[in-house]
């Protein structure tokens, strides 16, 4: 079922290209995740089409992305995936990166009968309907919040034995707040003290001085590496010492970079993508050194998140024989042990991919332990 | 008690940064009444600027802190001569949708030549703490004050004591009049950026080394807290904007010390609104009504 | 009843007192001229007397249909509907409406439209406009201003902006009209035109009008009484035939040759 | 001194001034009289740079001038008192009368301006540390006029000065205007108040509709019959 | 004046004329969802822009906090459709957002509208941060999630529709006695209240009806879009529709209708330079209002009035 049907719902390849839209935050307030995970999509592109393109069905084709910029807003993301799934009659889609963005294409793509793939939309709402049902559309790569959120807090219980949290959570998306959230669910000890920041914030000083006496054993701080990672400098120089635990928006060689290699000890966040792993799953240590090489900088989660995500698209088009957008959608909702560079993944019910999940731990500015959590 | 001082420490050094930016927004306001968007723009090129030189040249910082306020200087008055100059007989809010579209292009520009991912900035000075009566203070954070509150003295200094202070109000009352009087409202304004875009140069170094990081739109939030903090002084009043800034800065850090972080931002704003409802021309505002 | 009582006003301005304890009637129908030296407070005055500054003390009282009501402390716009309008020292013309609505605006506080007739455009709405459309364009023919309808009030040269100001004033109803130096910067030939229509104004719509003028040869040929303020104080009060003798105006006010001109 | 020759003037399509020519020789006192709109203010405008003209040129001191900035044309000596005042709002008198002699380098000879300009209108002097915006519109007047003498001009631009002012103050002003000219400053002078205008003036030129409709000396027009009747009101 | 029948039936006909117009492109297939999502996306700012243009372009109120009325409708349609998923739940929630708004705008402008040009456009800016701030803290709200899901009622015939009705009131209300007032009010406030004219209730009263339109946009974007956030109406949002208005022109409804459109065309034909989106967008801005200050049609207005009727002799200049 290969040819162009037009009588069938949804996008086809026409020729020999598969066409896959990317719709991304490339400007605006997430253009910085946007970016990063452009990256991972070009280089998974580009190693598809090295081997060949996609073999569906016995024939090969090559993807050919197309990639237009949401400006980090919701409007904009509803229109580029309408323009994505109509007029560039795509196969498929990778992005938004945010979870308002991703929300806000799924009807557009809904009526399209194009997937989306969000490498990063975290809200557990995403994948599901009104009613409760799974969106037949909408994928992620990357964890949701609860399973997210509910790891790191077994991981403080359990492991650094804290029976007090104070918890600092980026207010400005709901992927701080939601892990908060979750985290204040399954931790079992007390929260101390709940604060919030918003993205961009740069002075954490206040904040820190306001529970620096509050007598925690940890600090859960979910977000994204820009912030957490001066965070991580200004408790350290202001002495607080405890554990700092947080989230794979962590996972970033800039991390330590902005923290300071000194300051970035005891600190700990729950990752699919284990740079310690890396030493032993050949496709981790393939996609690392294939991302130095093309890039010239370690690969940042986003990347390695947007790369799978690419990688899903491309395995449901061969799972499914078919370049048609609604029979990847089907496909997609079957992967099986697919690996990636975020480890390997088995779609389920929700549309959620499972996938195991790591803690690593950081000395000095190096990962020094990977734990693996249940 | 002991908290609380600390607390005001952290005010004040987030302050500083706020007034410095304020006190550009404040002179270029005061003289043709543009609100100019692209200002913490400006202190985002100085930052990379300092960036580039430490990384690259290994200048030492000084040399890096002066020649950022040179070639910002240099940015806003270009700036002003391509975007705003055109347009100095036409209605202000134009000039107003002008300054931002300067300032989309400097924050998208940048990201697009550099990407918009933050970088971290080369940390020429180590930072040392102090332990002074049980608060502690950085050596980073005293040299930002420091050089804040000297920059904001020689401001003052140079707007009391030249003819150009003299020249610019003039100019911000009547244009016209002003040329009859043998000055060059053009020199004028051109000094008035210039003068404006160093310190938000300043700002972007000292802000780099103090937090370590720089990305292309680190200057839209401080921007408008910037503009807050011009305003709270009473837009157009050089003490004004410093003491916007630093009363923004200590608000902001009192806001999160009794725990109402997430409401940051809107306390600032509720004060803020406060404070106009009670002196509607900001704190040193001069308050002129209109003689009829 | 007087149409209007002021009783002590006084207005301090900081160390200054620009009017000091003036005391003044005037009656229904009169022309009154005020004049004094510059900065005497004229100005000053008027702006009480218009609820645009508050004074500092004193009462201003004005005798309407539902008796007399106190002034001072009311705002501009609740004094103007009591039937006082204004024309100011330096021009005030909505500059860039044309010179119909600019009189139409004027009729604002005399007129009513109600929300819905406005947002439905039923057949009543279209009515009000057009009787206020209608009334606004007699006004100006009746000024000989009707060629400049629909010009920008901003652009026309500044004797017209004048009337133009002036008619507008007029358009607002008023009981009590208020002309603040209308013939500055005219020339003679101006200064003749205008005060056939100060005149006019007085005489054919009734109404009763205060000037301040320095140009004598328009106050003494129009004003029947004229108050003169030196310092913020009233010096002198009288028909222009006294005031030109009165020793105190000439030293204070008009100097040895405007006697003769005047 | 000063030699306006074929100049236009428009604003955006409207021609406000056309060809027109007139000179002022070093130590007259010329007057502009004409109706309102004549173009008389935009004459003055455009000599002291604050407006491009079209077409044409002016010389002062022999030199053209019509393309340089407003500031040099200061310096050269040339100041106006523009029409509707024009001080500086926000400011006080004193700092008004110090923005008048911007181009000095001030100093001793500061000192003696104020001293001069304080005899000349003392009402300034009283109202020295007032907000230039809360004075009177009179006062007002006297101040740009006064701000004006600060540059100590060779060449003094007046632009309806006698504007608001009461006529024991007009009388005033004018005496002054005789003075400056006698201590060698040459003036050229715009009034509505023709008939002392032309009284003061060595010679006057009348503008109708922008253009130069007729000139003499002061007496001359002062005499003519058509002047009378229409500018002077006889 | 008469009836201007005329001229009414006029606009009648070219809105009837537009409606059939896209309703027959839909339904031959040349308008796809993407397009559609365009043109409603211009409708919708169509009537937040007008909205804004009545309070700068007209009332001379310098409001920089028109993304929080339409924080207030778009919300108020969000919380309310989950729990009423049907058209009149739809509506009920349209009208809600429109009398929270409407309180709203009295409750900060009553105090803020006495602050002049700058003042209020910062003191404004800052009461719709406070709104945003709230929302982003509120559980009804869901916090920075946001809501989705949101049924979808707002279909572009009921946004085209709601525009032309919007625009109409909005335009009726300028060419009244009150749309005078408001006027006078911007060009002279102490002139326009020596005529009589109470100008801090003018001011409210542009004010809180560009507020009610504000909340009707933001009721109609979120029942199209189907998800809404706290980010969709920050400050940058405000500018947006800032930009629109003066772009078209400060006091020229015409032109903000054009503006709206022009810049709809430019944002989506963008969308196809990636990262450079927003570069080009910034130069096309700037360029633009150097070579055009007074915005696309400066004051201009489309009229029908005179149509038929012959042109008295009347000085018109500029
Ligand atoms: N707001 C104010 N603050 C301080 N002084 C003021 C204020 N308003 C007016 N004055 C002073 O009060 C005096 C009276 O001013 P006013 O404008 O009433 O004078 P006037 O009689 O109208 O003079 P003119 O004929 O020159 O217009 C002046 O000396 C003026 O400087
Ligand atoms: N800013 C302007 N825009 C358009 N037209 C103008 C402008 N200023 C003046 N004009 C027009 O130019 C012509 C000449 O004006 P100008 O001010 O030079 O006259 P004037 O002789 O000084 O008159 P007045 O005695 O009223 O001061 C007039 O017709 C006037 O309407
Ligand atoms: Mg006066
Ligand atoms: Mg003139």
């Amino acid at each position: 079922s290969t040819a162009a049907n037009s009588s069938k719902k949804g996008n086809s390849a026409s020729g020999s290209t598969m066409k896959v839209g990317v719709n991304l935050e490339l400007s605006g307030a997430a253009a910085g995740y946007g970016q990063q995970m452009k990256q991972g999509i070009q280089l998974a592109v580009s190693e598809i089409n090295a081997k060949g393109g996609v073999k569906v069905d016995g024939k090969k084709y090559k993807i050919s992305a197309v990639y237009r910029d949401n400006k980090s807003t919701t409007s904009g993301s509803a229109s580029v995936s309408a323009q994505l799934a109509n007029n560039d009659k795509v196969s498929a889609i990778v992005g938004p990166a945010t979870t308002n963005d991703a929300t806000a294409a799924i009807p557009n793509i809904t009526k399209a009968a194009v997937a989306q793939v969000s490498p990063a939309a975290t809200d557990p709402g995403y994948t599901i309907d009104k009613n409760g049902k799974v969106q037949p559309y909408a994928f992620r790569a990357c964890f949701e919040n609860n399973f997210q959120g509910g790891t790191a807090a077994r991981f403080a219980n359990n492991t650094l034995k804290a029976k007090k949290v104070a918890i600092i959570a980026d207010n400005s998306t709901d992927y701080g707040t939601g892990l908060a959230k979750a985290f204040k669910k399954e931790f079992s000890g007390k929260v101390v003290s709940t604060q919030y920041f918003q993205e961009g914030d740069k002075d954490f000083n206040a904040i820190l001085t306001s529970i620096k006496n509050k007598g925690f054993d940890a600090i859960y701080a979910p977000g994204y590496y820009s912030e957490i990672g001066l965070i991580v400098k200004q408790a350290r120089q202001m002495g607080i010492k405890t554990p700092i635990v947080g989230s794979d928006g962590m996972a970033d060689p800039k991390l330590a970079k902005i923290a300071g290699a000194s300051n970035a000890t005891d600190v700990y966040y729950t990752t699919p993508f284990s740079t310690l792993t890396a030493a032993t799953d050949k496709t981790v240590k393939n996609f690392m050194s294939a991302f130095k090489k093309k890039f010239h900088t370690d690969a940042p989660t986003f990347s390695a998140l947007a790369y799978d995500s690419m990688y899903m698209v491309a395995k449901a088009a061969e799972d499914g024989k078919s370049t048609n957008s609604a029979d990847i959608a089907k496909a997609m909702a079957k992967i099986k042990n697919m690996k990636g560079a975020t480890g390997t993944m088995t779609i389920d019910a929700k549309h959620n991919p499972q996938k195991s999940i790591a803690i690593e731990q950081m000395t000095d500015g190096k990962v020094v332990k990977a734990y693996s959590v249940k | 008690m002991h908290t609380m001082m600390q607390q005001l420490i952290n005010g004040l050094s987030l302050g500083s940064i706020y007034a410095l930016l304020a006190l550009g927004y404040t002179m270029v306001y005061g003289v043709i009444k543009l609100i100019n968007f692209a200002h913490g723009d400006i202190y985002m090129l100085g930052a990379f600027w300092g960036y580039y030189v430490l990384r690259y040249w290994h200048v030492n910082f000084w040399v890096a802190l002066l020649s950022a306020m040179v070639v910002s200087a240099f940015a806003g008055m270009l700036i002003e001569f391509l975007a705003y100059r055109p347009l100095r007989h036409s209605p202000r809010i134009t000039a107003l949708i002008t300054a931002i579209g300067v300032s989309y292009l400097l924050e998208n520009g940048m990201s697009y030549l550099y990407g918009a991912s933050p970088r971290n900035f080369p940390q020429v000075i180590k930072q040392e703490n102090f332990h002074i009566a049980g608060l502690t203070v950085s050596n980073i954070q005293l040299l930002i004050l420091v050089v804040a509150i000297v920059l904001m003295v020689a401001l003052q200094l140079i707007i009391k004591k030249t003819k150009m202070g003299k020249a610019m109000r003039a100019v911000a009352v009547d244009p016209d009049a002003a040329q009859l009087m043998g000055i060059n409202p053009n020199h004028v304004i051109s000094f008035t950026f210039a003068l404006g875009s160093a310190l938000a140069g300043a700002a972007g170094v000292l802000i780099g080394l103090y937090y370590n990081t720089i990305d292309p739109l680190m200057g839209m939030t401080p921007g408008i807290k910037a503009f807050v903090a011009a305003v709270v002084g009473g837009i157009g009043s050089i003490p004004g904007a410093s003491v916007g800034g630093f009363l923004i800065g200590i608000l902001e850090t009192a806001t999160q010390a009794v725990g109402l972080s997430a409401y940051k931002d809107a306390a600032v704003y509720v004060v803020l609104i406060v404070i106009l409802l009670v002196l509607p021309s900001g704190i040193f505002g001069k308050r002129t009504k209109e003689k009829v | 009843m007087s149409l209007l009582e002021v009783n002590h006003l006084t207005q301090q301005f900081g160390g200054l007192k620009a009017v000091s304890d003036v005391s003044l009637t005037i009656e229904d129908g009169e022309l009154i001229a005020l004049i004094g030296p510059n900065g005497a407070g004229k100005t000053t005055l008027f702006n009480m007397l218009t609820g645009v500054n508050v004074p500092t003390s004193g009462e201003i009282k004005m005798a309407t249909d539902k008796g007399q009501v106190l002034i001072n402390g009311k705002r501009t716009d609740q004094v103007a509907k009591l039937g006082m309008s204004r024309t100011f020292q330096n021009i005030r013309l909505f500059a860039e409406l044309s010179v119909l609505d600019n009189i139409k605006i004027a009729m604002t506080s005399n007129t009513r439209e109600n929300f819905v007739e406005t947002m439905l455009r039923l057949p009543s709405f279209y009515k009000k406009e057009s009787a206020i459309e209608d009334e606004a364009r007699k006004l100006l023919t009746d000024f000989q201003l009707i060629r400049y309808a629909r010009s920008t009030a901003g652009s026309l040269p500044y004797g017209l902006q004048r009337r133009v100001e002036i008619v507008r004033a007029l358009a607002t109803k008023p009981r009590l009209l208020f002309l603040d130096e209308p013939a500055a910067g005219m020339n003679p030939e101006e200064t003749a035109d205008l005060t056939a229509v100060i005149s006019r104004i007085q005489k054919d719509y009734g109404v009763t009008v205060v000037l301040i003028e320095h140009d004598m040869s328009l106050v003494m040929n129009l004003a029947q009484r004229i108050y003169v303020l030196d310092h913020g104080s009233l010096i002198a009060s009288g028909t222009p035939a006294e005031i030109k003798q009165n020793p105190a105006v000439v030293a204070a006010y008009l100097g040895g040759e405007a006697v003769a001109e005047g | 001194m000063l030699k306006v020759s074929n100049l236009f003037v428009n604003y955006g399509g409207i021609q406000a001034v056309r060809d027109v020519n007139f000179e002022v020789n070093a130590g007259e006192i010329v007057t502009l009289i004409g109706a309102n709109g004549a173009g008389k203010s935009t004459i003055l405008k455009t000599i002291s740079g604050i407006m491009r003209p079209k077409s044409g040129l002016i010389t002062y001191n022999d030199r053209a001038i019509q393309n340089d900035s407003a500031a040099a044309i200061v310096a050269a000596g040339i100041s106006q008192v523009p029409e509707g005042r024009h001080i500086f709002a926000g400011m006080t008198v004193q700092e008004n009368l110090e923005m008048g002699a911007f181009i000095h380098k001030g100093g001793t000879d500061m000192a003696g301006s104020f001293e001069e300009i304080f005899t000349q209108f003392p009402v300034l002097k009283e109202r020295r540390n007032q907000d230039a915006a809360t004075l009177s519109g009179g006062e007002q007047q006297m101040l740009a006029m006064a701000r004006a003498l600060m540059a100590r001009p060779k060449l003094l631009l007046l632009d309806e000065p006698s504007m608001g002012l009461a006529p024991i103050y007009i009388q005033k002003v004018f005496n002054i205007i005789r003075e400056i000219n006698a201590h060698g400053t040459t003036v050229l002078l715009i009034e509505q108040n023709a008939k002392q205008a032309l009284s003061i003036a060595d010679r006057a030129y009348v503008l109708a509709s922008g253009e130069i409709k007729m000139s003499g000396t002061g007496s001359e027009l002062l005499a003519s019959q058509q002047v009378q009747e229409t500018y002077l009101g006889a | 004046m008469k009836f201007n029948l005329k001229a009414n039936l006029i606009w009648l006909g070219i809105m009837v004329a537009g409606f059939v117009l896209i309703d027959a492109a839909e339904f031959t297939g040349m308008v796809n969802t993407f397009i559609e999502n365009a043109m409603v996306t211009v409708g919708i700012n169509i009537i937040l822009a007008t909205g804004l243009n009545l309070i700068i372009g007209f009332a001379g109120q310098f409001s920089l906090g028109h993304a929080g009325f339409m924080a207030i409708g778009a919300y108020a349609t969000g919380i309310m459709t989950q729990n009423m998923a049907t058209p009149l739940g739809f509506w009920l929630s349209v009208a809600v957002g429109v009398v929270i708004a409407i309180i709203a705008a009295i409750i900060i402008g009553v105090p803020t509208l006495r602050l002049r040009g700058d003042y209020l456009a910062i003191a404004t800016m800052g009461a719709a941060e406070i709104i945003r701030v709230v929302i982003n803290n509120l559980k009804i709200t869901n916090g920075p999630a946001g809501i989705f899901n949101i049924p979808q009622f707002a279909t572009w015939p009921v946004v085209y529709v709601i525009m032309c009705i919007t625009t109409i009131m909005i335009a009726n209300f300028i060419h009244s006695r009150a749309g005078r007032a408001v006027m006078s009010v911007r060009e002279d406030e102490i002139a326009a209240s020596a005529m009589g004219i109470n100008t801090t209730k003018w001011k409210l009263a542009a004010f809180v009806f560009g507020a009610a339109t504000a909340a009707i946009g933001g009721s109609l974007h979120a029942s199209y879009l189907q998800t809404i956030a706290p980010g969709d109406f920050g400050i940058m949002n405000s500018i947006s529709l800032l930009i629109i208005v003066v772009l078209g022109g400060t006091g020229s409804l015409t032109g903000t209708v054009v503006a709206a459109g022009v810049l709809g065309v430019i944002d989506t034909v963008l969308q196809n330079f990636g990262t450079l989106r927003m570069v080009i967008y910034a130069l096309a801005l700037i360029l633009i209002m150097v070579f055009k200050p007074s915005g696309l049609l400066g004051r201009w207005e489309l009229s029908f009035k005179r149509v038929g009727t012959s042109k008295k002799k009347e000085v018109v200049d500029q």
